[in-house]
């Protein structure tokens, strides 16, 4: 069993040569290691690699694929890759990122304002909307000129996390 | 007597409140939005009632259905935390209207010392210092250029009904004074509904230093010491901590003197706090008081020794109180981190949502205020704070050295937070030499802002983990698998059957 | 200096060691048998290594494969915490063999300590007030009848190398001597290989009132008051506090003076603890010393404002103690009660099993020393303790109602446990009033068994929680349902297909 | 939707009356109840009920029929009591009770001793096998005097919670 895995801009391939009880053998690229690792509670890892004591923590994604991980000094996103996941990202390469024609709010929160309309052209650093959260306000703004392709929420809507708000063309 | 208590919020204050009722004998009685069912206050009160919807407008905030709760309970009387209706003057007084005991200052007090124009004035006539400007409200530009010309640039216009930076504007030089001062009343009159404004002098390098205090109706004012709060992010405290590595005893006696003058001058009864900005020359000027319990009393519970809450009610009893102000003393040092929901990395952005899993810091001289628990979802409509962490220890190294053994214990998934930034703060040498100000967060942001090291072996191991918990998840749902899998559904289905008796 | 420790325990205390090792900036070396992998202390530790099967003779108390481990991680030092190799001479010259620093005193000093016999013999020298009783062993019957008669009945016989309540016989009068000193030396013989044993006065209604201590290598000997750990039950600790109820300044003040003596006539280094069995009349004779770190050490740190296992290292590292005796003064009131996973009602029968839900007490006043975790396995191969639940307050009433706050909020689902029976004690006169012996527990029984009042509306919501869980899960699991049931398992399972590529 | 439940030595009849989100109406024997029920975490259930705030705590038996019931006040054995349940407590009625001639561990252990034999006759207070959970032993006794019919269980074996380990005739 291998798969590719990339932990932010590294990848790596990880190969699964033994296994009996907590007890692995694995390859991550050219590296072999002997494992102890066990599920202590849900999506908490403790592994054991010859003596040190590393405590991991996931939290897995919408996909299945994708996690977050957290190690004692930081935290990383992680993603397995496999045959689909590559088809897509080499897709992706010849177009352009889609991310920039659309605004998303990173967090949940209540639209408190929508200053601008459908059709309308706006300029760069133009607040497009506005979103609370937490007794906080987020201005989300135009990053170039462009116009205003879409509005998909309305003032006093609830907007979940990742929720596209606004499509600019 | 006080027997029944209300506690008019939520989060981790209300546990907190509730917990020292408990210890008193008294009942209490929880209060919660539609979004909050299954918060951990309503799960800890005696009795607990809905008082509307979400948002804290229809909720936390109305008087009326609190009021009403109150009656329909039996309170005797209503603890109103921090926030909320804490300095709420008309709250206060309903609550005597309808002969319920409010657990905070009167009316008056709070009105008072709530306008900062008329609390700049009572100072300055009790004789408390306060920032060299203005004693009155100024509309007329011609004035205000007069004026600022008097005190001196730098200088801060501040809205006078003012909070939360808005109506807010530092000057540097003359030429901007204008522009500035229209803008302030401008932005006044949007935020507040109220276009006054006043001149203060810009203290460079502040400190934010306070005084708790309290004051029983017999008179009586005691203060406990300061607590250092110059930690800020977005206006917003930190990390506080007590006793002040700024500060000398001469000048902790005088300014504890000022804090019950300034208390004294507004008949004040109940715990409070005296803000003071303190200059790195230990020039100090009264800043505002707050009337209620602070976020950050803790430090001061551990380092004096006393509970604020049961002192509180025993004032709100009209009882006397017992502390002596020559018999209290600052044993060690205590520090206190506040923990957001929030992401360190993008303008501290609150980031509302479930937690997956916690492991809670514990141990020797660790005190931990909270209330989310595991599979508690954060609400967004409300404060980010999850939770507050207080080390002790007889020395400010030894507390900083638990903190930073705490926060490396302490573990939240599922929602971001700031845990990791305030590990990162343990480790700059200003926190550790105590050579900070205001401008702490800002002036050490590099620093801040990168990662801690996890090296090769370390992101093996992460990516390992992700390997391991893929493989055992298709494992669970191979489809060469999935025949078995399917037909052992049935014969599960067979078992519950005949477990259960369907 | 010391770098990195070794914790030869588990548990609570193996987790309560590395915590101030990790504030001290120490590596740490857990170890573990084959049934602890999942524990706390290897999560905890920088580095982990096992060390055989579950059986602590196979694991915790194999000194061959610890000291392996040891000089494996390069550690430099052994923390013992209590229980298993703690009082052990032959493991404390081993580490000094090996060159590897014990954390804990010398062969020598546990040795003496060790046999009861030798014990008396040396605390009699140095002028410590024993239990009146014989200095040396007895084997012949006659001889024991004759210093029976000497002493006078009620009287003990105990194993000189006894422990655990073995070989132990009260006699009340003289015609039951002889049979008891056959049985004690039987007994004495089956469980320690050596039927030596030693007669002492009864002490009726006694306290147990120990004196914690520490030394360095310099000869500095200090007392840091004491502790009362009166109620027992099976001959275990259950709840302790200090000061003690019984004490007086004088009484204190002498007892500590004798047990600085206890130590300095062994050449003790290191923290450890000068038992006396207390009368009501307040007479106190020298019981044993337990060379090492109590399990109720968490309310001397507390009340005094110490780091004990931090004073341990630095004993160790050589450094001379810091702390001056007629600085020291006693800060409040601290009381421990120890969470079992035992069964109360049917003699105190240990409980081990999966935890499936904790609550864990926190807020102001409270220290929480635990190690389990939601769904861990409590292994049956080890002691029954879970948790150290430990409050503080300016007075012993406080103190008692913060525990009392504490206990109601510390819930643990999966096994059974004594936190309802710790629940209980906070509410009977006795201990309230500080007015109990050794015996409270007996004493105490019929209100200690009987079950706290759920009156019928508490019990209707009790059924009503069976009924709706029932409800919801019958409703998962229905046959009408089922058909739908079944197409979305096969659509779960092409959704998740999809997703994952298989 | 109606259930008797029996809790300790109490017997009650539950019927749900209306359900609407965590609002229930229903009915415990002829008291009728409108409350506030949901549950917080896995097993714990929070009930409001004309403003009293209950927390109670569920654990769930083999059966699925079967939960020990935590109050804040104490604990219970509680049963769900359907037609198969009746069935079987009616049969066991005019029986006797199988328990007592069976010797189980109330927790998990491991045997140290079992100083009798398959065949042997003992005397009621005569130890059958000793059992040793977390340092301590607990010693089974005979209640009366019977015959050792079986043994299930050999020295060193480990236990688990409520095995049966020796069959008296």
């Amino acid at each position: 069993m291998a798969y590719e895995i990339k932990l932010e801009h590294r990848t790596a391939r990880i190969e699964l040569l033994n296994r009996a009880g907590s007890k692995v053998l694995l390859a991550v690229d050219d590296r072999k290691y002997e494992l102890d690792v066990v599920m202590v509670e849900k999506g908490v890892y403790s592994i054991l690699y010859d003596g040190q004591s590393y405590n991991i923590e996931l939290i897995e994604g919408d996909s299945g694929k994708e996690y977050i991980v957290n190690t004692n000094a930081r935290s990383f996103n992680a993603e397995i890759i496999d045959a689909e996941s590559k088809y897509l990202e080499n897709r992706m390469l010849g177009t352009e990122h889609e991310g920039e024609n659309e605004i998303s709010s990173p967090m949940p929160g209540k639209v408190i304002k929508i200053p601008v309309s459908e059709g309308e052209s706006v300029t760069a650093g133009q607040t497009l909307i506005v979103v609370e959260a937490m007794k906080m306000q987020s201005e989300f703004k135009a990053t170039a000129d462009r116009v205003v392709k879409a509005i998909l929420v309305k003032e006093g809507d609830t907007v979940n996390s990742h929720q596209v708000m606004l499509k600019l063309e | 007597m006080i027997r029944k208590v209300l506690v008019a919020n939520r989060g981790e204050i209300a546990v907190r409140v509730m917990r020292s009722c408990r210890e008193l004998g008294l009942m209490t009685v929880g209060v919660f939005s539609e979004a909050d069912r299954k918060a951990m206050h309503v799960r800890y009160a005696d009795e607990a009632y809905c008082i509307g919807p979400a948002p804290s407008r229809e909720s936390y905030l109305n008087i009326d259905n609190i009021i009403e709760v109150a009656k329909k309970s039996g309170t005797d009387a209503i603890h109103p935390g921090y926030g909320f209706l804490s300095e709420n003057a008309a709250f206060s007084d309903r609550c005597k209207q309808e002969g319920i005991i409010f657990i905070g200052p009167t009316a008056h007090s709070i009105a008072t010392m709530g306008d900062k124009i008329t609390a700049r004035q009572t100072m300055t006539k009790a004789g408390v210092p306060v920032v060299p400007g203005t004693t009155e409200k100024i509309t007329d530009e011609k004035m205000s250029m007069k004026i600022a010309g008097e005190i001196g640039y730098p200088l801060m216009i501040k809205a006078s009904a003012g909070g939360g930076g808005k109506g807010m504007r530092l000057v540097r030089e003359a030429h901007e004074m204008l522009p500035s001062f229209r803008t302030a009343k401008s932005e006044a009159l949007n935020a507040f509904g109220d276009d006054s404004v006043y001149i203060e002098k810009y203290i460079e390098s502040p400190h934010h230093i306070e005084f708790q205090i309290l004051a029983d109706r017999q008179g009586n004012v005691i203060h406990l010491f300061e607590r250092e709060c110059s930690i800020q992010r977005r206006h917003q405290k930190v990390i506080e901590e007590t006793p002040s590595p700024l500060m000398t005893p001469e000048l902790r006696d005088e300014m504890g003197k000022f804090a019950i003058a300034a208390a004294k001058a507004v008949n004040y009864e109940g715990a409070g706090t005296i803000e003071f900005i303190v200059s790195d020359a230990r020039d100090y000027y009264f800043l505002e008081m707050n009337t209620r319990l602070q976020v950050e009393h803790p430090i001061t519970e551990r380092v004096v020794g006393v509970d604020l809450v049961k002192e509180q009610i025993n004032i709100a009893n009209g009882l006397p109180l017992t502390l002596k102000q020559d018999e209290l003393q600052q044993n060690g040092h205590s520090i206190q981190c506040r923990i957001y929901a929030e992401d360190t990395d993008h303008n501290f952005m609150p980031q509302p949502g479930t937690v997956t899993h916690i492991t809670v810091p514990l141990g020797l001289g660790v005190r931990y205020d909270g209330y989310v628990y595991e599979g508690y979802e954060i609400p967004m409509y409300y404060d980010p704070l999850i939770s507050k962490l207080i080390t002790w220890a007889k020395t400010r190294p030894e507390a900083i050295a638990r903190m930073r053994r705490a926060l490396y214990e302490y573990k939240i998934t599922g929602v971001k937070t700031n845990i990791k930034f305030l590990e990162k703060i343990m480790d700059i040498p200003d926190f550790i030499n105590g050579n900070y100000n205001t401008h702490f967060i800002e002036k050490n942001n590099d620093r801040l802002t990168v990662s801690k090291v996890c090296g090769t072996e370390c992101e093996d191991m992460a990516m390992v983990a992700c390997f391991i918990d893929y493989l055992d998840k298709i494992e669970k749902i191979q489809p060469q698998k999935f025949t078995e899998e399917f037909a052992s559904t049935w014969k599960d289905f067979g078992r519950k059957r005949s477990v259960l008796r369907l």
